[in-house]
């Protein structure tokens, strides 16, 4: 017991001095000032931070909302808001302390009230906030103090300092959250590290350095300009041309172009961010699972990984775990065997093959690549696969968690259970397969109140091997992510997560032009 | 005395895909001081082409191939383009045929009169302004003030070409080209422009070249005429002695086509019969969009009758109604009022009324399908009324065309030819009644006497009842029975020929009368 | 212009924004998208989408929707963006403003290249000058803009560099810049006009040239200035005039791809947006914006008609 | 018929339209045939092939082969097109020609409502329409009909009205001639010209705007290989193989020119009267 707290702890006081350690430690001391010029792909239409739904809007409530935890590059916790936390011994009672002298933007201050007001809020189905399903097993939330919050879960859980540090789970003013939430729509009042200056939702939100940030030392650009560049090939010019600082990500088309380009630096990050073929294991065919371990044998996961990702990724092997996530078992990777998968077709009732509809939304446009790649290769072991795409409205709306056969696409989550959790286990928030297997199910539950690490990895190894045996979904690759700056941008390390930038850390270095 | 235009051996050619055409063959000609010289010639004689290489202004495709034309000591073939700029306007005034097209529709009557005064006579905005208010008083038009802001369309074809001829005479230029002035005015308006002519002319002492197809008419304005076939002038003379003894057969043909109401074309009496009866026809347009045309007005209680082969004159100025008259008796209009076919009324234009009835239309480039060969033109009327397609060489026959005409596209024939096509398709159906439109308005006069032989001809044959329309009185008293006098759609005037001129026929229709009178040196014999 | 005329061309002005409105809010009625998902996306619980359901009306019989939309609308109120929470009348007026700008600087560019090119083509007819305008129009008008938009940006922005890439900045911010962002996408759009223009321009000088005033004019001594300028030109511009309206439609709908290109926030990408998001008010409200632009305009260039041509002016 | 097609191949324009559009009816008609490869076929080490021996015209970013896919996409974007604007034509010829001869209100009333939706840009009705019936070929190609029939029945109808003016109408009337005769032998052989041109030369149009729709996404879906499909997948390679975007560009630009040249071409042909 005495020593699971004393982990827990340590982790905590370690993680209170890291932020500085880590910016400082690789380069000389930043320099403060400037205007950053970034570009995002879709216009950040939401401006609530709870209820934000695509990159760019992740990245926009980061600027100027805090949560209590939020994510470093290698997917641990690092105190936000929060300074530390403990839990009691069986882990379903959470203390998260506080920060003293917090204030929001409007100079007010930000209190366990706030903390406790917010979380409701988010966990309020009529609020619609995806936090609800992905901040772990919250029961309630209480405000102990001014400064001390108390997080009452409904069964033991391990990585609730991480799931806290999710893209949703911000503090906003108790007044807000139990009040008229609209305003939210255009202004904002946050704790994070800028203030809203203006509002394009279409073309450019600016944000200005926020004094009152707890952390004096941050932000180092006194002002950021985020600005909505939907077409890949003009932004890339864009940035080639020096009129913005960095691309939050960046198409693989673009790549290339980008790493030949002088003055630019590429970023390029492996991540858990994939691309999955899911297969409804409730109904036919899918329900023999002889149908999916065939058609999973039919992928060149190498070779696919150059189609879908132009090279910048890594084959997958049928686990939603990539060699990002801590808990990644490194299983042989599957080759591609037509012989095997006809045979298990054939064993499966389909001697002369079979027809079936791959259904991919058009948005992103990998999802139809992967389609199309994967028709390809399945043709051979007797998979006639039609590809039919859809707006992704239409898709949302009618395919998504109800297809029987369609291609999914995914961010990497800050935790293996997160991922799991989400997708396949039997009580899974969006159970896309059905996949319903108890023995994967229990895995998972027993893995989130484990705290010792080797136990851990273990459990969660087994889970992946269950997955790469049963293959609920087929995921034959896991994309890097990639994005440019312009090499003066200091600082700035791109995260695995995708929906984590921490632009507060970086600075612009000497050759930087000035802005007004 | 020297002349003041002396053209000498003119040769023009345009080259044009199929070859060199000659368009004025080694014309000579001149005009003293004061004088005006007529030029009168059939549609392709070459009258325009003449007045536009006196002006200087030739097609891209013309070549002058030989002569010289002098306006007093000036060579005008050897003027630079930028020479002739400063002659023509300003030396050379020139009056078109229709004010309707060639006054600018954006500009106000005004400016197009300073805009010649502002170049020619260098005046300032405001002279010019009030010289120009001062000329059209001169040409006879009243509030001239207040016309000069009116646009075009603003006013009428008389006023237009006073407008005109004032923008013609202001700079006072010592010549002044007249294109058929009056062809496209009414008779009575036309017959004024002519007074005013004649008088600014008194005034002015300007001199002129008036060219017209219409040789009655050139007669009367000109102190000689020139008559020109093909690009030839074959026959320069007094007006009186053209008409007494024209030396070339092509003249005389021109002046016995010129219509003489004196001497009639049809002797016979109709037959007592009646065929057709109108009572109180009346035309109104509505909103029927589908039935409206520009220049169709609503006629009011209109009543005769037609008897069996009699020929029923309709005179009246454009706009009268006479073609919407035509056109309620060929049922093409919604009309009130009875129509009785040999006693029996007319309630619906059925079969039998249409067939008994026909009409030919004025411009046979509109009432012949331009995408239907001759024979399928004439093979409708045929097979709808029993007939077969054999008859159609018979057909042609009749109207004096060859019968492998069937074959043509009604664009590979001349206008003439083309009236003829439709006057045959009329008569496919055997018709008792032949509402004639202003058939001959678009003809050359020798053309247009040929046209009128040939209807005759086919009366003769058929028995066959005309109702002729026309503008043209001296035309209609050569032929016509009886008359009706038409004006603002109502009927002024319903007259047997012979009493015209003995004093019984409506004031309106003494106006007509003496608005075209009979050519010159033959005034006496009435 | 008589007020009876006028008055006449505001009614059908106001049956026209009626009749868009419904089909408006018809076709907005069988998009294929539940406004309840949209507005709560992927992480809805059943009970939260009947329960904005309820709130949105979307029970009602749909004329009683109608209603309520329409009606709201003549107060001039649009509804809430489903997407982003923000009220879409003002977000689309403001994107109608950036497209307005957008329009008016290639009308104008247009203007300024495509008459004067329509007149010489005519004068110098058959003449390599006027084959070369030819060829040009032809392949103005046949190539789509997001062919043509590429090729810009690739010439003048990449090869060249003398141009930004992309974005959009208002010239009320920064003029200068804000005009360097507007080269490249008022070339693009303009091209297509100039090519349609300059054509239309060309035959109607041709028939201008051949008319009986025009050879009135010059047998009048005008000097060919005169000619041209007075005679000439003001007939042939008449009828470009309303084909320069019409032109405004493809503007405010065409330019849907150049805006997307270049990343102008105008209503064209704004349109676009909602359509890709099922944003139905946004829709609804940028559709009906989109129309009611595209019947003003005619309106005004009807008024312009006349006042030029004093044949209609008692239309 | 025989007399049109003669006369259509006098005019410049005519005969070069012609035979552009003759070159791209062949490669509809026996692209597949002479087409090297399948345009679906995927060649991972093939990927973004420079134009050459192997690959004539380049291949794309799944290694397929250029000058198959543009060989194939012409049945994808050629036809439709032609189809889009047949029906448009028709439903707006028979609504146009129902104005002109209802006439009075109703003529009223349609011209009006055809109007209002006038005032709907097309490619913003096309955008509705297409993502309403869900993207793909179909979608689209209805889409730019409903986008053309208003303005096809203006025009249908303006000509109607003007031929009912002409006198060989009249004179068919006054001739006894039944209703349907006079429409059908009188009037519309002389209506059709001014509409089969005015068609013609939209073809050009829809074949854009099918693009166009492609590029926005509500189009063809991959892996189709319509035209705009390509060249909007191509644009991201823009730099690193240009090809991808300039062969399927040229394609398109090159078709529209054909139908232009050859509607201008048919307008000077049709002209009954054989004036230029």
């Amino acid at each position: 017991m005495t020593t699971r707290r004393a982990i827990l702890a340590g982790a905590a006081a370690l993680g209170a001095s890291l932020p500085l350690v880590r910016t400082r430690a690789a380069t000389v001391m930043p320099v403060n000032g400037g205007t950053l010029r970034v570009s995002v792909d879709q216009a950040a239409g939401v401006l609530n931070p709870l209820l934000t739904r695509v990159n760019p809007e992740y990245l926009v409530s980061e600027l100027l909302y805090s949560g209590l935890t939020r994510l470093r590059p290698d997917m641990t916790a690092e105190p936000d808001l929060a300074e530390s936390w403990s839990a009691d011994p069986d882990l379903t009672t959470w203390t998260f302390k506080l920060r003293s002298g917090l204030l929001f933007h409007d100079g007010s201050p930000c209190t366990s009230r706030d903390v406790e007001a917010s979380f409701h809020t988010m966990l309020d189905p009529k609020t619609g906030s995806a936090a609800r399903s992905n901040c772990g097993p919250i029961k309630d939330v209480i405000a102990a103090d001014t400064t001390t919050v108390v997080f009452h879960l409904t069964g033991a859980y391990a990585d609730l300092p991480v799931a806290l540090a999710y893209t949703n789970a911000k503090i906003i003013p108790a007044s807000i959250a139990s009040g008229d939430m609209s305003v939210l729509a255009r202004s904002a009042n946050g704790t994070g590290p800028f203030k809203l200056v203006s509002f394009e939702p279409e073309r450019q939100i600016v944000v200005e350095r926020n004094p009152h940030y707890w952390d004096p030392s941050r932000p180092h650009v006194d002002r950021v300009e985020v600005l909505v560049y939907p077409d890949p090939t003009a932004e890339a010019s864009a940035l080639i041309a020096g009129d913005i600082d960095l691309i939050a990500s960046v198409q693989p088309q673009q790549f290339g172009r980008l790493r030949t380009a002088d003055g630019v630096t590429a970023l390029r990050v492996p991540s858990g961010q994939f691309l999955n073929v899911n297969m409804a294991c409730d109904a036919k065919p899918f329900d023999d699972m002889r149908v999916r371990q065939a058609l999973a044998l039919t992928v060149d996961r190498q070779a696919m990984v150059g189609f879908v990702a132009q090279g910048y990724g890594t084959p997958g092997n049928d686990t939603p775990l990539s060699p990002a996530y801590h808990f990644y078992r490194d299983l042989p990777l599957k080759g591609r065997n037509i012989p095997a998968a006809r045979k298990l077709l054939a064993e499966a009732g389909y001697p002369n093959g079979i027809d079936l509809t791959l259904i991919a939304s058009t948005d992103p446009g990998t999802r139809t690549q992967l389609a199309v790649a994967m028709r390809e290769m399945a043709k051979e072991a007797g998979f006639r696969i039609t590809v039919q795409t859809m707006p992704h409205a239409t898709y949302l709306a009618q395919v998504w968690k109800k297809g029987n056969f369609y291609v999914g696409f995914y961010n990497m989550q800050a935790t293996a259970d997160a991922i799991f959790s989400l997708l396949y286990t039997s009580s899974a928030a969006w159970p896309e397969t059905r996949w319903n297997n108890t023995k994967f199910d229990a895995l998972i539950a027993k893995a989130r109140v484990t705290t010792d690490e080797a136990q851990r990895k273990d459990l969660y190894g087994q889970a992946q091997m269950l997955m790469n045996q049963e293959v609920p979904s087929v995921i034959p690759v896991f994309f890097d992510l990639l994005a440019a700056r312009r090499s003066y941008v200091e600082g700035y390390a791109l995260h695995p997560r995708g929906a984590v930038f921490l632009l507060d850390q970086l600075w612009l270095g000497a050759k930087a032009p000035r802005r007004g | 005395m020297t002349p003041l235009l002396d053209i000498a051996g003119l040769t023009l050619d345009y080259r044009t895909r199929s070859g060199t055409v000659r368009v004025l063959d080694n014309v000579s000609l001149s005009v003293a001081p004061g004088e005006v010289l007529g030029i009168v010639g059939e549609s392709g004689a070459g009258k325009s082409s003449l007045a536009m290489a006196i002006m200087g202004r030739l097609a891209g495709n013309a070549r002058l191939t030989g002569g010289t034309i002098r306006l007093g000591t000036d060579d005008l073939a050897a003027q630079t383009a930028r020479a002739m700029r400063r002659i023509r306007g300003r030396r050379i005034g020139m009056v078109f045929q229709n004010p309707a097209t060639s006054l600018n529709p954006t500009l106000t009557l005004g400016r197009q009169i300073v805009e010649v005064l502002v170049r020619h006579r260098g005046l300032t905005a405001g002279a010019a302004w009030r010289e120009a208010a001062s000329w059209l008083e001169r040409v006879e038009l009243r509030h001239a003030a207040e016309l000069m802001r009116r646009y075009p369309h603003e006013a009428s074809g008389g006023e237009k070409q006073r407008v005109a001829i004032a923008s013609a005479f202001a700079p006072q230029p010592e010549l002044v080209l007249f294109d058929e002035p009056t062809t496209a005015l009414d008779v009575i308006t036309g017959a004024r422009v002519l007074d005013l002519f004649r008088r600014l002319r008194a005034e002015t002492g300007v001199a002129g070249l008036y060219i017209s197809h219409d040789l009655g008419l050139v007669a009367r304005v000109a102190d000689r005429v020139a008559v020109m076939q093909r690009g030839r002038i074959i026959e320069s003379e007094l007006p009186r002695r053209i008409f007494a003894m024209p030396a070339q057969d092509y003249t005389r043909r021109l002046v016995d086509a010129v219509p003489r109401p004196q001497n009639r074309l049809v002797q016979d009496e109709p037959a007592s019969a009646e065929l057709l009866c109108a009572e109180a026809i009346s035309v109104s347009y509505g909103r029927r969009r589908l039935f409206r045309s520009r220049s169709a007005k609503g006629i009011s209680g209109l009543g005769f009758s037609i008897r069996e082969g009699e020929i029923l004159g309709v005179v009246g100025e454009s706009g009268s109604g006479k073609s919407t008259l035509a056109r309620a008796l060929a049922g093409l209009v919604a009309r009130s009022g009875e129509i009785r076919l040999e006693g029996v009324p007319v309630t619906r234009m059925g079969r039998d009324y249409r067939r008994a009835v026909q009409i030919v239309f004025q411009h046979p480039d509109s009432s012949l399908n331009p995408r239907q060969r001759v024979c399928d033109l004439l093979a409708r009327p045929l097979c709808l009324y029993g007939g077969s397609t054999g008859d159609i060489p018979d057909l042609l026959r009749q109207v004096n065309l060859p019968p492998e005409y069937a074959s043509r596209w009604p664009h590979q024939l001349s206008g003439g030819e083309k009236q003829r096509v439709a006057i045959a398709r009329a008569f496919a159906a055997r018709p008792r009644l032949v509402i004639c439109d202003e058939i001959t308005a678009s003809l050359d006069a020798s053309v247009q006497a040929v046209t009128i032989a040939l209807l005759l001809e086919l009366r003769r044959r058929y028995g066959t009842a005309y109702l002729f329309i026309t503008h043209d009185l001296n035309l209609v008293r050569q032929i016509a029975h009886r008359l009706l006098v038409m004006r603002h759609g109502t009927l002024v005037d319903q007259i047997a020929i012979g009493t015209l001129g003995t004093g019984r026929e409506h004031e309106y229709t003494r106006q007509l009368m003496a608005a075209s009178p009979t050519p010159v040196g033959e005034e006496t014999r009435t | 212009m008589s007020p009876a005329w006028l008055l006449r061309r505001l009614l059908l002005m106001a049956y026209t924004l009626l009749v868009v409105s419904i089909l408006v809010f018809a076709i907005t009625q069988i998009l294929p998208a539940d406004a309840a998902v949209t507005m709560l996306g992927q992480d809805a619980t059943p009970a939260a989408l009947a329960a904005l359901r309820a709130k949105l009306g979307l029970a009602d019989p749909v004329w009683l929707q109608f209603w309520h939309w329409f009606s709201a609308v003549l107060r001039g109120d649009f509804g809430i963006s489903m997407r982003t929470g923000l009220p879409v009348g003002p977000t689309m007026l403001t994107a109608l403003s950036r497209s307005l700008l957008l329009a008016v600087c290639s009308l104008s560019l247009m203007l300024v290249i495509a008459i004067p090119l329509g007149v010489l083509a005519a004068l110098r007819q058959g003449r390599a000058l006027d084959l070369a305008v030819g060829l040009i129009s032809y392949l103005g008008i046949s190539l789509p803009e997001f062919v043509t938009a590429t090729l810009v940006l690739v010439v003048l922005a990449d090869r060249l560099q003398w141009l930004p890439a992309t974005g959009y900045v208002p010239p009320s911010e920064h003029l200068l810049d804000g005009i360097r962002h507007l080269v490249a996408p008022v070339l693009t759009v303009s091209l297509v006009l100039i090519a349609h223009v300059s054509r239309m321009m060309r035959s109607e000088t041709i028939d201008v040239l051949a008319s009986d005033y025009v050879l009135a004019a010059d047998l009048k001594g005008l000097a060919p200035p005169t000619v041209l300028l007075r005679h000439v030109m003001r007939n042939a511009l008449l009828p470009v005039i309303s084909v320069v309206a019409l032109d405004v439609g493809y503007l405010l709908g065409g330019i849907i791809v150049v805006e997307e290109i270049f990343a102008i926030p105008g209503i064209g990408r704004a349109l676009l947006v909602a359509i890709q998001n099922r944003d139905l008010p946004a829709i609804q409200a940028g559709a009906l914006i989109m129309a009611a632009t595209y019947a003003v305009v005619n309106l005004l260039a009807d008024i312009a008609y006349a006042v030029l041509d004093p044949r209609l002016r008692y239309g | 018929m025989v007399e049109v097609t003669r006369r259509l191949l006098r005019t410049p324009q005519g005969a070069l339209g012609a035979a552009v559009l003759a070159v791209v009816a062949l490669v509809c008609l026996f692209g597949p045939l002479i087409a090297p490869y399948d345009p679906e076929q995927m060649d991972f080490l093939g990927r973004f092939a420079v134009p050459g021996a192997h690959h004539w015209l380049g291949a794309d970013q799944l290694g397929r082969d250029e000058m198959s896919r543009l060989l194939y996409g012409a049945r994808a974007t050629v036809p439709p097109a032609l189809l889009a604007t047949l029906a448009g034509t028709l439903a707006g010829a028979i609504v146009g020609t129902l104005a002109a001869f209802a006439g009075g209100r109703w003529d009223e009333a349609i011209m009006r409502t055809i109007d209002a939706v006038m005032a709907i840009p097309g490619l913003l009705i096309a955008l509705l329409v297409a993502s309403t019936l869900g993207a793909g070929e179909g979608g689209a190609l209805l889409a730019i009909a409903i986008a053309f029939a208003p303005g096809m029945a203006r025009i249908t109808r303006s000509v109607a009205l003007a031929v009912r003016q002409e006198d060989y109408v009249a004179a068919a009337i006054a001739r006894g001639e039944t209703g349907l005769r006079i429409v059908f032998a009188e009037m519309l052989p002389n209506a059709l010209a001014p509409v089969v041109v005015e068609s013609t030369i939209r073809v050009a149009f829809a074949v854009m705007l099918m693009a166009t729709l492609s590029f926005l996404g509500v189009g063809a879906q991959p892996p189709a290989s319509e035209w705009g499909l390509m060249v909007s997948d191509g644009r991201g390679y823009l730099h690193d193989a240009p090809w991808l975007v300039i062969v399927p560009g040229l394609a398109i630009g090159i078709t529209a020119i054909g139908f232009n040249l050859l509607g201008d071409g048919l307008r000077d042909a049709l002209n009954p009267r054989g004036e230029r």
